[in-house]
């Protein structure tokens, strides 16, 4: 007899200019589910795609169509706090899973954790905590910290102080969407700071890097990004402004393991590019998914076991060392990058050396896991 | 017997042109005044400070034994003033009846009535149909006030301030781009109405000029060169060459 | 903030006026003086940057790729004129908001669908990569000082044109009582046709200068359109002078705004002096007659 | 629902020339037994949507279609509509007091009638000041007001910033629980209906009369004794204050406020949803608003793509429907029977 | 001939206002249009200037037809409009109305250059940098005459030029309209002053609902006082 399907819904931003996040992001998904053959635990998946255009109230009428009128039972791939913010409260209180590919902001990892709510790729702060570690290992004196004026880059910023305990130079926040940094740069110049550590997703980030370069900043002051920024979804873009940068990282394509190796390899083959980490990760929480359910023999209409299997999850990550902390968010290794050109002539994030082994986010302490 | 209008020393200076010269006049209530003079002599502009579109920089206006100078335009339209406009100003997209029912309407005063619907209300179209036939246009009182023709939507022009039921009417050239038979029968009705209302007009065709009026000002180059008795004003020699010509 | 810095800061508001201007200047030609609102004015800009990229990726030099792009988004604009919006030059104000609304919908699915989602490359031309002393210690990108240049140029060319040339009349003309233009000889419907394509290159060619130093992607149009319709409005629409001196003082206010003022002031800078300009000057700085 | 002292406006009269409308609302009230019937009770949200949104377009149109105002900071004073609700329910559930003055509700008999007022009065406060202007003047300085209001909102940390604020609180009105989906979206069309109703009358009485005779032509307003200011500032506020009521409204429907609610494209949406459905008529903006939300809902899962089919059908309709949707229904206002509402002609 | 008519119909949308007019206008003719208001003339001005189009009918000048053409060709040919209600363009300066509808070609006569007009208006010449707006009535009108004359024109029309303009003034537009006459030019001229309109015109018609009532010279309309009454009402 015909397997009933499990029914996925995978939501982010398509449309408009952080389109290519939920590109990247469904391609990576869509890489997990063609090694999967598109069965878990023995049952076809049927994925529903959504676009949420950064807006939350349309990320909300999507989950909604997707949860009442596709029954879906899990739903994932967003990629921005706020949107996601937004749809938990339906997505759990209709029963449903959520599994996060990307934004894990820290009220969900805290008071608000739920049974239901995995963070399968990071906790936003877990971006730039190691990045903190780094700059202070470095030596640096004085520090001098950008990012948009948005929860999740005040999370960043948050991360970076947890570790890091020298001076702040500044500690700037500019409008979302900005394009013209030269004042910023400006009084960075002025303020004459050991190093610069920015929160710039998307095409903010390409605007600062450009600019920081022309101003002729980049030998001067070293320009450090945590991860989530300087990657595959603008390193084309960005060109030579980027080249010598160091950025932070929970992957690489350089990280040495066979489930790594093989979905970098088939990623290329598949989509003709480099993975981006938001790709990887997307990935990752497909492959974690699909061993999840693979264990309990494709029953995921049994929540609880559900929830175990999740809990308990084994499988080979392409971040190597993987496992959840007692919040549903990942116990992770963070390592440093360096923006080098590979032997094709592409910009590409050259692994340089692990930062910090199973960091933890700061949140858990805070989260009562109800039962369900 | 008291001016009801009464200007004081006006003056109104435009970027490097003196528009309004030490002007002073009076109009006497039910009088007929005139007022003449070439093109650019500031008749209009003189209208507009009457009307409180234009703030003079100096001088006085009163009205009815009240100084209105500082006065903003819909006060002095409540205190029984009504403007004509030399260039047709009325609302395209109403029916020539429903340009006139604004006008009784705010005659009326009771713009914040929210609820009854002043499209039907008698109060407002009985009084409006009267101001339409008054001027004659009361056959085209359901055309929309874009498709008149010129002449018409000067006609409806009038038919908007008679509605008003002002104690002074403002006319600035009611007759100019109203055809010969129309021009004659406006100098008609304004000289039924020439008992009731004080007017001040402006106005190039002498023929309804000096048919109507009781006393005519000329002005040259925003100053007040003559005033007096239409047949003083006819033959005097200034006045003919700077703006009558021969043929008056 | 030390003498210096103030200094560059000066100049960073000063550039990023100049910048802004740029980007006003065709949209000040057709919705100034046109009296066309075409939102989509923000896609030309985009397709400027887009099609110059492709240029420098095919040909390897940044002139040369000016050079073919500018007449490519002329030829945009053109054809826009010619399909949609010809026959709303007529229309009402919304009626023109609407439909290059539409526009603007359709332009970005067609470039995602041709250039894909991932920002594409613009280098700064080698000649212009460096930075120029231009005091003591304050060093300022080349080409930045670029920009700077082309935009006063443009604006002075704008100035001349519409001010000072019978075409400039005849558009104004036009603008204003299409009928009676007409009725004088003028062949409404060609110089508009005209000045549309010259309002799209310029558009495109403001794309081509942000190109370097902004991401250039889907959608990149509709902030620099905001910002564009910000300065045209704070200076009276159809007054390039006014124009100019608007985007000025919004560059200078808003790099100051962003450095001296807490970052909720700061944010909301441009528009707090907008709304202050319109209270004093409900038809804008340079109010145009009519 | 007749006013009997006043036989003078006469709904069938009315109802005569704007029949559709009853279609409208009949369909919109037979969604629920529609998705029952299917299955499918996303459609009650879907429209839930859509007849929120209506509510915002008619009363935006009010003051775009009658009085010549194009406003885009109608997302602005949705959103202090809706951040009234969401801030009031937060202290409630947080037990905490607002500005520590006053503690909050989850009572929205009380918070609704706050959101309207609020809303009233931010309306009030700006228009003061933008009025004055006119024209696409008016449109920025609008515009400049709507993203004072988003900064301000993204500014209060408190209350989430830019990732919005979640309702936890169960609101209910008095007694009555209103917030199960069903129950909400009646109440939702009671409130659309009874904005139709009272928009149709304003239009149509001495002060909507004036409202559109400014639009046309300010300074003759003037010289018949009008000061106009005034009234459109009556207008704005009215308009504001019913916009901020459908914000009230969603912020109890979606358990949801975020500042993107107040984005000024959301406001550009409202425009469109206004113009696309058809200004002539008070109810055509909801048309407008039901057929934009159903693109928004169902072309992006047929395609990727989405955008340019919407963006052609926008263009389609402007290019050939001069009147927006309602001239479909061969309903826009015949030129000599403009200043009717084809009540009588 | 230099303008023909024939059966022109047109109108406003769907509101047909000429029902077949059909009317004539020599080389160096001066012709009226003489009715009441709202009877068509200012329509069927607007007719011959391509600015309404003719839904049936043909309109030749010199020989050509042009009633498909678009405005500007037909102003072009040599037709020079001073419209009804003067609409002069506020956004433009008193020399910019000028200067943008010049036109350097002459048929014969003396050439309307800048300099000319400004001679022929002395007011303007005062009035050069105000805006369209910042004239008084009569100033408007004189530029609407001044801008007609320097497309220098082989038909002048003129709807109602002298519509607000100070009797001297009028007085002076009619000397020289009839010099421009005798220099050989065509004109087209609606007015109210009929005693006016007699000493310039050869020939008269009258428009009686878009239709032509009566065609007649000067002399026989000064000899047929019905005219006046039935038509013009005087
Ligand atoms: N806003 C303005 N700015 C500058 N000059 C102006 C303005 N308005 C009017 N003028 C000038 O002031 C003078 C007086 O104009 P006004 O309109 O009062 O004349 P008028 O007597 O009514 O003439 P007409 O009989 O031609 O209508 C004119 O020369 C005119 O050009
Ligand atoms: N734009 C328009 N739209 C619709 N109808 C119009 C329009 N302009 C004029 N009409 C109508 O056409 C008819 C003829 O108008 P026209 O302007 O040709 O008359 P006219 O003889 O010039 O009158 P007047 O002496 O008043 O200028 C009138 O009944 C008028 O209502
Ligand atoms: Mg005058
Ligand atoms: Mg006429």
């Amino acid at each position: 007899q015909a397997q009933q399907p499990i029914k996925i819904g995978f939501i982010s931003t398509m449309s408009g200019p952080e389109g290519v996040l939920g590109r990247d992001l469904s391609d990576g998904f869509k890489l997990a589910l063609k090694h999967a053959n598109n069965t878990f635990g023995g049952r076809p998946v049927q994925v529903v795609y959504g676009d949420d255009q950064v807006k939350p109230d349309v990320g909300r009428q999507v989950v909604d169509k997707m949860l009442e009128s596709d029954k879906v039972q899990i739903v994932t791939g967003i990629n921005f706090s706020n949107v996601l913010l937004a749809v938990l409260k339906p997505v759990l209180d209709a029963g449903a899973f959520y599994i996060s590919t990307n934004a894990g902001p820290s009220i969900v990892a805290g008071r608000q954790c739920h049974p239901r709510f995995f963070a399968a790729a990071f906790q936003n702060d877990q971006n730039y905590e190691g990045m903190g570690q780094y700059l202070r290992e470095k030596g640096y004196k004085k520090i001098y910290l950008m990012a948009p004026n948005y929860p999740a880059g005040k999370d960043m910023l948050t991360g970076v102080k947890r570790y890091y305990k020298g001076d702040v130079a500044g500690e700037v926040y500019t409008t979302m969407g900005q394009l013209d940094y030269s004042a910023e740069i400006a009084q960075i110049r002025a303020a004459k700071p050991d190093a610069v550590l920015v929160f710039y997703p998307g095409g903010m980030g390409i605007n600062f890097v450009k600019q920081y370069a022309q101003a002729g900043l980049k030998d001067q002051i070293p320009l450090y990004a945590g991860a989530a920024v300087v990657d595959q979804t603008i390193l084309p873009a960005l060109g030579d402004a980027a080249l010598g940068m160091y950025t932070g990282a929970l992957w690489s394509e350089y990280l040495d393991n066979a489930a790594n190796k093989r979905f970098a390899a088939d990623f290329e083959k598949e989509y003709n590019r480099i993975p981006s980490p938001y790709a990887a990760l997307a990935y990752d929480t497909g492959r974690m998914m699909q061993a999840a359910i693979d264990s309990i023999g494709g029953k995921i209409e049994d929540k609880v076991a559900f929830q175990k299997a999740m809990e308990n999850v084994k499988f080979e990550s392409v971040r190597g060392n993987f496992k959840f902390n007692t919040n549903h968010f990942p116990i992770q290794d963070y390592y440093l990058t360096k923006i080098e050109k590979d032997e094709k002539g592409r910009l590409v994030a050259k692994l340089q050396q692990k930062i910090m082994s199973d960091l933890t986010d700061a949140y858990s302490g805070d989260c009562k896991m109800a039962a369900q | 017997m008291t001016p009801i209008l009464s200007v004081n020393n006006l003056y109104k200076r435009f970027s490097g042109l003196v528009a309004t010269n030490d002007l002073s006049l009076n109009v006497m209530p039910g009088e007929t005044h005139a007022l003449i003079g070439p093109n650019g002599a500031g008749k209009t502009t003189l209208i507009a400070q009457l009307q409180g579109e234009l703030a003079p920089d100096s001088g006085t206006i009163s009205f009815k034994g009240r100084d209105i100078t500082q006065e903003p335009p819909h006060r002095r339209s409540q205190l029984g003033m009504a403007r004509s406009f030399q260039i047709t100003s009325i609302f395209p997209q109403f029916t020539a009846l429903a340009n006139v029912s604004l006008a009784v309407q705010a005659q009326q005063g009771h713009g914040f009535k929210f609820w009854r619907d002043a499209w039907r209300d008698p109060a407002l179209n009985g009084p409006a149909m009267e101001a339409l036939a008054t001027i004659g246009l009361d056959h085209r009182a359901q055309i929309v006030a874009e498709d008149l023709s010129h002449g018409e939507r000067r006609q409806l022009e009038l038919a908007m301030a008679l509605a008003m039921k002002p104690s002074l009417l403002l006319l600035d050239e009611p007759m100019a781009g109203m055809g010969r038979q129309d021009g004659q029968r406006m100098t008609r009705i304004l000289s039924g109405l020439k008992k009731d209302y004080a007017i001040l007009i402006v106005e190039h065709d002498m023929d309804a000029v000096f048919a109507l009026a009781d006393r005519v000002s000329v002005l040259v180059a925003g100053s007040m060169i003559a005033t007096g008795e239409p047949q003083s004003i006819r033959t005097d020699a200034a006045v003919k060459a700077a703006y009558l010509g021969h043929r008056s | 903030m030390t003498l210096s810095l103030f200094i560059e800061q000066s100049l960073n508001g000063v550039q990023l006026g100049v910048q802004l201007f740029l980007m006003s200047a065709g949209l000040t030609l057709v919705f100034g003086i046109m009296n066309l609102i075409n939102l989509a004015h923000g896609s030309l800009y985009m397709a400027g940057a887009f099609f110059a990229a492709m240029f420098i990726k095919i040909t390897g030099n940044f002139l040369l790729a000016i050079a073919l792009a500018i007449p490519c988004t002329a030829i945009m604009g053109i054809l826009m004129e010619l399909i949609v919006l010809r026959r709303f030059y007529a229309r009402g104000h919304l009626d023109q908001v609407l439909v290059t609304f539409g526009l603007i919908l359709i332009f970005n699915d067609l470039v995602r669908m041709v250039w894909g989602v991932v920002p594409v490359p613009m280098p700064v031309p080698a000649l212009l990569s460096g930075s120029v002393e231009i005091m003591d210690g304050v060093l300022y990108p080349a080409f930045r000082l670029a920009i700077l240049s082309v935009g006063l140029v443009v604006a002075l060319g704008l100035y001349v044109v519409v001010v000072h040339t019978r075409t400039g009349m005849w558009i104004r003309a036009g603008a204003s009582n299409r009928p009676m233009a007409s009725a004088l000889g003028v062949d409404v419907q060609l110089v508009f046709a005209l000045v549309f394509a010259a309002g799209a290159a310029l558009a495109g060619l403001a794309g081509m200068m942000a190109g370097p130093i902004t991401a250039v992607q889907v959608g990149m149009g509709e902030p620099i359109l905001i910002l564009a319709l910000v300065v045209t409005v704070i200076g009276g629409i159809g007054s390039i002078r006014g124009a100019f001196i608007a985007a000025l003082m919004i560059g200078i206010v808003d790099t100051f705004g962003r450095v001296l003022l807490p970052h909720a002031l700061g944010s909301m800078v441009i528009f707090m002096l907008m709304a202050l300009i319109l209270a004093w000057r409900p038809k804008g700085l340079f109010p145009v007659h009519g | 629902m007749a006013d009997q002292s006043n036989p003078s406006f006469s709904l069938s009269a009315w109802l005569r020339g704007n029949w559709p409308i009853l279609l409208v609302l009949a369909a919109l009230a037979l969604v629920p037994t529609f998705a029952a019937a299917t299955d499918n009770p996303f459609l009650i949200r879907l429209f839930t949507r859509a007849v929120i949104f209506s509510i915002v377009a008619v009363a935006l149109n009010f003051v775009l279609g009658y009085g010549g105002l194009v406003s885009l900071m109608h997302s602005g004073l949705f959103g202090v509509g809706a951040y009234t609700v969401a801030i009031l329910a937060f202290h409630d559930y947080e037990a905490t007091k607002f500005l520590g003055l006053f503690a909050g509700t989850d009572n929205l008999a009380i918070s609704m009638p706050l959101a309207f007022l609020c809303a009233m009065g931010v309306a009030a406060l700006t228009g003061i000041i933008s009025l004055r202007t006119s024209g696409t003047y008016f449109i920025m300085i609008t515009l400049a007001f709507n993203q004072m209001l988003y900064y301000f909102f993204v500014a209060l940390q408190q209350y989430g910033g830019e990732d919005g604020l979640q309702v936890l609180a169960n609101l209910h009105f008095a007694d009555f629980n209103i917030t199960k989906r069903t129950t909400f979206y009646y109440v939702a069309v009671g409130v659309l209906t009874a904005t139709i109703f009272v928009f149709a009358r304003l239009v149509q009485s001495r002060f909507g009369i004036i409202l559109r005779a400014t639009s046309q032509n300010e300074r003759r307003v003037v010289a018949l004794g009008i000061p106009p200011l005034r009234y459109k500032l009556m207008a704005f506020a009215i308009s504001g204050a019913v916009t901020g009521l459908a914000g009230a409204l969603w912020a109890s429907g979606q358990a949801f406020v975020s500042p993107s609610d107040l984005s000024w494209v959301r406001a550009g949406d409202y425009v469109v949803m206004a113009v696309l459905g058809g200004m002539g008529r008070v109810w055509g903006p909801v048309l407008g608003a039901i057929l934009f939300v159903l693109l928004e809902a169902y072309l992006p899962s047929w395609t990727q793509f989405w955008q340019l089919p919407f963006g052609i059908v926008v263009v389609l309709i402007v290019v050939y429907l001069r009147g927006g949707l309602v001239d479909v229904l061969g309903l826009t206002r015949s030129k000599s029977a403009s200043n009717t509402e084809g009540g009588h002609a | 001939m230099l303008l023909d008519m024939r059966n022109i119909e047109a109108g406003y949308g769907h509101a047909r206002v000429l029902f077949g007019l059909s009317l004539t206008i020599g080389e160096g003719e001066v012709v009226t249009l003489i009715g009441r208001n709202g009877m068509g003339k200012t329509t069927t001005v607007r007719t011959i200037m391509g600015m309404v189009r003719a839904e049936r009918g043909e309109i030749h000048l010199a020989g050509e037809r042009i009633e498909k053409l678009p405005s500007h060709s037909i102003a072009r040919l040599g037709l020079g409009l001073v419209p009804e209600g003067r609409q002069i363009f506020p956004n433009l300066s008193v020399r910019e109305n000028l200067l943008m509808a010049g036109i350097d070609r002459s048929w014969g006569a003396e050439r309307w250059t800048f300099d000319r007009v400004i001679d022929f208006f002395p007011r303007l010449g005062e009035r050069m940098s105000n805006s369209g707006t910042q004239l008084s009535g009569g100033e408007q009108q004189m530029l609407a005459i001044g801008r007609a004359l320097m497309t220098n024109p082989r038909l002048l029309i003129l709807d109602e030029a002298t519509e607000g303009l100070a009797p001297v003034i009028r007085e002076e537009i009619w000397a020289r309209l009839k010099a421009l006459k005798g220099s050989g030019l065509s004109i087209l001229v609606i007015d109210k002053e009929l005693e006016a309109l007699c000493e310039l015109a050869d020939r008269h018609y009258v428009v009686e609902k878009g239709e032509i009532a009566w065609a007649g010279t000067t002399a026989e309309l000064m000899a047929n006082p019905a005219i006046h009454e039935t038509y013009l009402g005087v």
